[in-house]
């Protein structure tokens, strides 16, 4: 066959295939050599976003009379299983054209940051693969033209993240949060995976083209009643995938293990736990939303079940995840919180039918949070050289030992912010970027990309509440507040790292002989000798921060493709996303009106946010041995529940208490001791004791029940069956003559 | 001659005695050795039928020989096996070879 | 017989079955009897060819000394060992006569003279003959004896090993024949098979020899080894028993090979339809002489050899040497026209001429490669401990292969 | 059917063929266990006379016999089990005699006279038939024509060939020991009188 592969139709299969190929070659040939790794990895990385380069350029401009109508792919048959067949296809309409220009460019920019990162760790190669694996079936996942591939593409997902969460394996923490991790996620997956066996029953095809291009296969999706629980199939088969996107995007049940995967290497959580693993869990929801929405008629105030659980789910999780946020300490985990607390902005989006801002605020949010990761990584990378230089020259007390295994309230030396400050001189670069990571995730007004996109959801939802739909209005509060809070967590954290004084004398050394400076470049440039000792370590302060200024630039530029037509001034730029997003539906979403109060709404709290985090950090910053003033102001009983991710839901009410009685215990004590606090906060601290005895219990019922319980559930019932196999081979031939006997005289009757 | 059914009850017996010891001898060989009267109660079945259905055709004698040569393949494959193992732990007893469990 | 007794007024099959039972019992005395005198002869001849005069006493020429070591062996005593398996330790040596007798069953002693002519002859002769085998292993396992048992492994070891090379060497006028009845093949042999394929006798014989444990293969009662072999804690009668056994055995393979291979009960340049019965008889009773003679002469003057020399010579030599005679053979027979429907002398002219002719090609063959090996061994012997007695195509040291 | 001395002949190797059988499955002793399985071989090779397959019994002697019975002796001398072992059956064996008797009642349900009277009209054999038609008279010429027939039963012959084949070597393999001196092939049976029950 004769196959022009850089027509737009085959191209995507090389777009997928070659970091597929550098995974293979480095397990299999250059596991030995961590430079030949490096080279297959950037090889194929670097083919990968060049290739989806050309062909989002094809794509974009292969009609010019009409943006993005024209849909590419091919298909070719995989596997016959009797009557039907499964197709491998790739599929590239606007959407996934939108993600390629998003997905490469992240996927390169971390392994550029990756190479600095990672060097000097012994198992560098082995990192390389996976990684290299992973942006394979990340692509493999968005390339997919049907269900399955997408699926099988999520599913190598979730081995890389158990893989690399673990990666330093040597450490019990890590690999337990490996195991929490896939654990948890296989849950969600599972339920996916019988909506999509539960879609094939019912339409006999997981192609995209024909399900979702296709009004009458809808029709029929929502005509059938489904198998269970009543309703459509469209709404069980929809809700049995927005399971899988709770799991995937760590979505409130199922959220508990993003936190942990930050015991991964920073890079793996800039890759996978903010630009591309979990968004998957999005972009499905997103790739689905005709099959989620089918029967609703939601411009008009009819959600169908799947969007209302999204809606309610993603906006919960919106808030409590970032009223958590407010409350950590460790820097990874603060973004970690926020990650969730965005996915679930997405998420309520979609469900207030919000589809084009979502799938908006998806890359845009990949972009900045990207970037913020690796920034932290940097901040994390100088703190440890500050740490073992303090440790070296006794400025210090020895350092803490580390827990064995995963401890709540721990946080590990190098990556907590109360240790850090006064970092903006040392790392001058990595202070701005993340200020504008931090500025475009607090959705500071107009010039960031993070305000279009959340102000495009909250527009939206904004609409749907004028309208009068409960749900919007449900979704615009949560959203609101939880924006409020992240413009405050944001700036707190920001300003705790880099602003005032070094808190510990780590800060004070921090990246000591390690990280770039603006002079030494400039000397470099002028081929004057550095002031930094080793080469090798001036290469990876270069390696570190370009993709820094890189994504920096994209996470304030990113956003000027979906500014609203009617928006004074930048209008002008005529919204081209929408239109160019708008080919991927039948139906195309109409563009809502332009309303000045949300958008006011939502600069009033981006800025407010991020005055209060000003007021209370930037003014006077935090000096040593001080208390921070957040703490000071909610009172350490609600500092602790934070800092130990007590499961506060405002609205309900309720907190939830992991160690709860050991961590009271702790209140009760110091706190009473320290006698910072009047005799009020002890009744505080006791009704804490108390709540958290009752919440404990919740807790373990609730959260855990279903975070651990379900897979120790399965272990155990695992266990449990496994004692059918004894080996004793008699033992099985007297089964199998009793199966014998019971169809012989089935046999037997049915013929008699 | 006997009628067809009276083969077919000795071979039936055969074949539940050998089921019997498949099921219940504990020594491994002796399980083999059931086997084998298993397989011959097959042969008695096929050459009788061959005899009382279709003597003109030699296909139930052609299958008789093959099950020969089955029974013989399996008889020194089996004892090699067990000869195998009785080396490695010493013993011959089916159900203390349960290595495969769990 | 049959029609006598049909005519009396008994039924055919009871008159049968009386028949059958009575030839039974007379061939089978007829044996037995043959054994005191063949015990006679090849004692005598034995005698006779280690440069020794043999039993001499009893009777005239010693005739009857084999009468006087049955009544001595009569009156011993039965001795079961403690610990024995009684059963088995008493059925084995029963069995092991028997399963000779049975032979006899299928052997065409002349035209007509013949206990039952089935058509799968040959693979009754194996079939009975195995038999054998059972009554050593139960002798070896009842004793309770080690040596006993270890005899009876080495001998089943060795009966089943060579049991490979006769059946090969069985093949070859069975194909010829083209039927495993042994009347057929009598009857088919217008000029004696072993003239054509000497080789095949060969092979036929030397397998046979170990099948019936006799000299150079008789490890199974080696005494320096052990003991007496399987049947170490027999005595009396049911020694005796074996050791009829055994001399039983050996007379039927000169019988067989006989029967196989040098034209049964015919009389050269008599066709079958001439040949008066006794006089066949008497044919077959001499060329079965001579072969026994054959195996006797054998028996007195070859050195026993070791229990792995003896397997090696089986699976080294005698078994590919067996398939590539009976693929030439079987490969010949194709070729050569008309060998499907010989029926006089001068039909089988031809074919014998061929066969014999590719036969001593093969000899040749076999023997050089024999010889090379044989270099080759003896070098490298020689290269590990000096030259071997002194033999002047020894290679130097060093050399070897 | 009246009492002929085939209906006799028969029904003494159907017993010995039983008898022998049953001994297998219950006697103690492996060796003896072993010896009955050749007698009901050996009944079972009388049942092939009986149905005019002469070269199948004479097999089956030579094949079960000569070869595959005194291998499995050959096995029971080679694994003497040091400790006594007292059960010889296993715990299972109330269920397993159940479900061997229940098969059995089945089978001879299904396989009689009373099958017909069960009304099946799945089986297209008549169990009742007493007499078949003759056995051709070169029907072992036939056979062996047919086994190396390539339109009839030489590709399964191959196929047959080819397993033995592959089962040799595989036993070869199983237990050969590399590291063994060839002069120490006897010493396994070189043991104190081997303990067989089980």
């Amino acid at each position: 066959m004769d196959i022009n592969w850089f027509d737009a139709d085959y191209l995507p299969w090389l777009i997928l295939f070659f970091p597929l190929l550098s995974f293979g070659i480095i397990v299999l040939f250059t596991a030995h050599s961590r430079i030949l790794s490096q080279v297959v990895a950037m090889t194929g990385v670097c083919v990968a976003w060049l290739l989806s380069m050309i062909e989002f350029i094809k794509v974009v401009w292969a009609s010019d009379a009409e943006l993005g109508k024209e849909v590419f792919g091919s298909t070719v048959d995989w596997m016959t299983l009797g009557v039907s067949t499964f197709k491998m296809g790739v599929l590239v309409d606007p959407l996934t054209a939108y993600m390629l220009l998003m997905v490469p460019l992240a996927c390169l920019a971390i392994f550029v940051y990756s190479l600095g990162y990672m060097r000097g760790d012994p198992h560098n190669s082995r990192f390389f693969g996976y990684i290299s694996l992973f942006a394979g079936a990340m692509l493999t996942l968005v390339l997919a033209d049907n269900l399955l591939m997408l699926f099988i593409g999520w599913e190598v997902m979730g081995l890389c993240s158990y893989l690399l969460i673990g990666f330093w394996s040597h450490k019990k923490s890590a690999y337990q949060a490996g195991v929490k991790a896939f654990m948890t996620t296989r849950v969600g997956d599972v339920l996916m995976l019988a909506g999509v066996g539960y879609l094939f029953l019912e339409t006999r095809t997981l192609s995209f083209r024909d399900i979702l291009y296709d009004e009458a296969v809808l029709e029929k999706l929502v005509n059938t009643p489904s198998v269970l629980f009543g309703g459509s199939a469209a709404a069980l088969i929809g809700v049995l995938l927005v399971m899988g996107t709770i799991g995937k995007s760590s979505q409130f049940p199922l959220h508990a293990w993003l936190p942990d995967a930050m015991e991964g290497p920073t890079p793996v959580s800039a890759m996978i736990h903010a630009a591309t693993m979990v968004s998957a869990g999005v972009y499905m929801v997103v790739r689905m939303f005709p099959l989620l929405s089918a029967g609703a008629d939601f411009h008009n105030g009819d959600f169908s079940t799947p969007m209302i659980i999204m809606g309610l789910v993603g906006g919960f999780t919106a808030l409590f995840a970032a009223v958590l946020a407010v409350g950590q300490n460790d820097i990874k985990r603060i973004l970690a919180y926020s990650t969730i607390s965005q996915l679930g902005y997405m998420v309520a989006a979609l469900g207030v039918g919000a589809w084009v801002a979502a799938a908006f605020h998806l890359v845009n949010h990949a972009f900045f949070k990207a970037l913020l990761f690796m920034c932290s990584g940097v901040v994390i990378h100088s703190m440890e050289h500050g740490e073992q230089h303090a440790a070296e020259h006794g400025h210090d007390p020895a350092p803490h030992a580390e827990p064995d295994g995963l401890v709540m309230d721990y946080v590990a030396p190098p990556n907590d912010v109360l240790r850090m400050g006064g970092l903006f001189r040392k790392l001058p670069i990595t202070a701005i970027t993340m200020a504008i990571g931090g500025l475009s995730l607090a959705g500071f007004p107009l010039i960031t990309a993070g305000f279009w996109s959340k102000d495009e959801i909250i527009s939206e939802a904004w609409h749907g509440t004028t309208e009068g739909y409960p749900l919007a209005l449900f979704v615009l509060l949560v959203l609101a507040t939880a924006a409020l809070l992240t413009a405050f967590y944001t700036a707190r954290m920001w300003f705790l790292t880099f602003w005032g004084k070094p808190r510990t004398a780590a800060a004070e050394h921090a990246g000591e002989g390690s990280q770039v400076s603006w002079r030494n470049l400039w000397a470099r440039l002028r081929r004057r000798p550095a002031k930094a000792t080793d080469p090798g370590e001036q290469l990876t302060a270069l390696q570190m921060e370009i993709p820094l200024l890189v994504l920096a630039f994209l996470a304030i530029f990113a956003g000027f493709i979906g500014v609203h037509t009617d928006f004074p001034l930048l209008g002008d730029l005529d919204n081209p996303l929408h239109e160019f997003l708008s080919g991927t539906l039948i139906e195309h979403p109409p563009v809502i009106d332009f309303d000045w109060l949300p958008v006011l709404v939502s600069v009033a709290l981006a800025l407010g946010g991020l005055a209060v985090g000003f007021v209370l950090y930037g003014i006077r910053p935090l000096a040593k041995a001080q208390v921070d003033p957040t703490e000071r102001a909610l009172g350490p009983g609600i500092w602790q529940a934070l800092q130990n991710r007590f499961y506060i839901d405002m609205l309900i009410r309720r907190y939830v208490l992991r160690p709860a009685e050991h961590v009271a215990r702790k209140i009760v004590i110091e706190d009473i001791d320290k006698d910072t606090i009047d005799g009020v906060l002890e009744s505080v601290a006791e009704g804490f004791i108390w709540l958290g005895e009752a919440f404990k219990r919740f807790n373990t019922v609730v959260i855990d029940g279903v975070g651990d319980g379900i897979p120790r559930a399965i272990g155990d019932f695992g266990s449990w069956f496994r004692q059918v196999q004894t080996g004793r081979i008699q033992q099985y031939l007297l089964v199998v003559t009793l199966a014998l006997l019971i169809i012989g005289a089935l046999f037997l009757i049915q013929v008699g | 001659m006997v009628p067809l059914w009276m083969y077919l009850v000795v071979a039936a017996g055969l074949f539940c005695i050998g089921l019997f010891g498949v099921l219940t001898r504990r020594n491994a060989i002796a399980i083999l050795m059931s086997i084998e009267l298993m397989l011959n109660a097959v042969n008695i079945n096929l050459v009788a039928f061959w005899r009382y259905q279709t003597p003109d055709k030699i296909g139930g004698q052609v299958f008789a020989a093959f099950v020969f040569v089955v029974a013989a393949a399996e008889a020194v494959v089996g004892l090699a096996l067990i000869l195998a193992i009785y080396r490695r732990r010493r013993t011959v007893i089916a159900e203390d070879v349960d290595m495969l469990k769990w | 017989m049959t029609d006598t007794l049909v005519d009396i007024g008994l039924s055919h099959d009871l008159a049968v079955l009386i028949a059958k039972l009575v030839g039974v019992f007379v061939v089978a005395t007829c044996g037995l009897l043959w054994t005191l005198f063949g015990i006679w002869l090849e004692r005598k001849v034995s005698g006779r060819l280690q440069d020794r005069l043999g039993p001499n006493r009893v009777g005239p020429f010693g005739l009857f000394q084999t009468l006087a070591d049955t009544i001595k062996i009569l009156l011993k005593e039965d001795l079961v060992p403690d610990g024995a398996d009684r059963w088995l330790f008493n059925l084995a040596p029963v069995l092991s006569t028997f399963s000779v007798l049975l032979l006899w069953v299928v052997i065409p002693f002349s035209a007509g003279w013949i206990g039952t002519d089935l058509s799968i002859g040959v693979l009754y002769l194996l079939a009975a003959g195995s038999l054998g085998m059972v009554a050593t292993l139960m002798a070896g396992w009842g004793s309770n004896n080690k040596y006993a048992l270890l005899g009876a492994f080495r001998a089943v070891a060795q009966l089943i090993s060579y049991e490979v090379p006769m059946v090969l060497a069985m093949l070859v006028p069975v194909l010829m024949t083209g039927s495993m009845s042994l009347q057929a093949i009598v009857e088919g042999q217008y000029i004696a098979y072993g003239l054509a394929i000497p080789l095949t006798v060969f092979i036929f014989l030397a397998s046979s020899l170990a099948e019936i444990g006799r000299a150079p293969f008789d490890l199974l009662e080696a005494e320096s080894e052990l003991v007496a072999g399987f049947h170490i804690e027999y005595s009396g009668m049911k020694f005796g028993l074996f050791y009829v056994a055994e001399f039983l055995h050996a007379f039927t393979v000169g019988v067989l090979a006989t029967v196989l291979f040098l034209g049964g009960w015919r009389i050269p340049f008599v066709s079958a339809q001439d040949t008066p019965a006794l006089l066949g008889f008497g044919s077959l009773l001499i060329k079965s002489l001579l072969v026994y003679l054959v195996i006797m002469w054998v028996r007195t003057t070859l050195p026993r050899v070791r229990i792995d020399q003896i397997l090696e010579f089986n699976w080294k030599f005698l078994v590919p040497l067996s398939l590539a005679n009976l693929l030439v053979v079987a490969l010949l027979w194709k070729i050569v026209p008309d060998t499907d429907q010989i029926a006089s002398v001068n039909d089988a002219l031809l074919p014998t001429l061929v066969l014999l002719t590719a036969n001593i090609l093969l000899i040749v063959v076999t023997s050089l490669i024999l010889r090379e090996r044989g270099r080759r061994e003896r070098a490298h012997i020689a290269a590990l401990y000096g030259p071997v007695d002194g033999a002047a195509d020894a290679a130097p040291a060093g050399v070897g292969d | 059917m009246e009492i002929t001395v085939e209906a006799i002949v028969f029904l003494v190797f159907s017993a010995i063929t039983l008898g022998g059988a049953l001994q297998v499955v219950l006697t103690r002793n492996l060796f003896h266990a072993a010896l009955y399985l050749m007698l009901s071989l050996f009944g079972v090779a009388g049942l092939f006379v009986l149905l005019t397959a002469p070269f199948l019994a004479g097999a089956q002697v030579v094949i079960y016999i000569g070869a595959i019975t005194i291998l499995i002796i050959f096995a029971i001398m080679l694994t003497p089990q040091v400790t006594r072992v007292l059960k010889v059956h296993h715990t299972q064996w109330p269920v397993a005699l159940a479900l061997a008797a229940l098969l059995f009642v089945g089978l001879v349900w299904t396989q009689t006279p009373l099958a017909d009277e069960l009304g099946a009209d799945g089986w297209s054999a008549d169990f009742t038939v007493e007499d078949p038609a003759d056995v051709p008279a070169d029907s072992l010429t036939d056979l062996g024509k047919s086994l190396v027939d390539p339109e009839r039963y030489m590709l399964p012959f191959e196929a047959a060939s080819l397993l033995l084949m592959a089962a040799l070597i595989g036993a070869v393999l199983l237990v050969n020991r590399p590291d063994d001196n060839p002069d120490a092939e006897a010493a396994p049976a070189a043991g104190a009188r081997p303990d067989q029950s089980g």
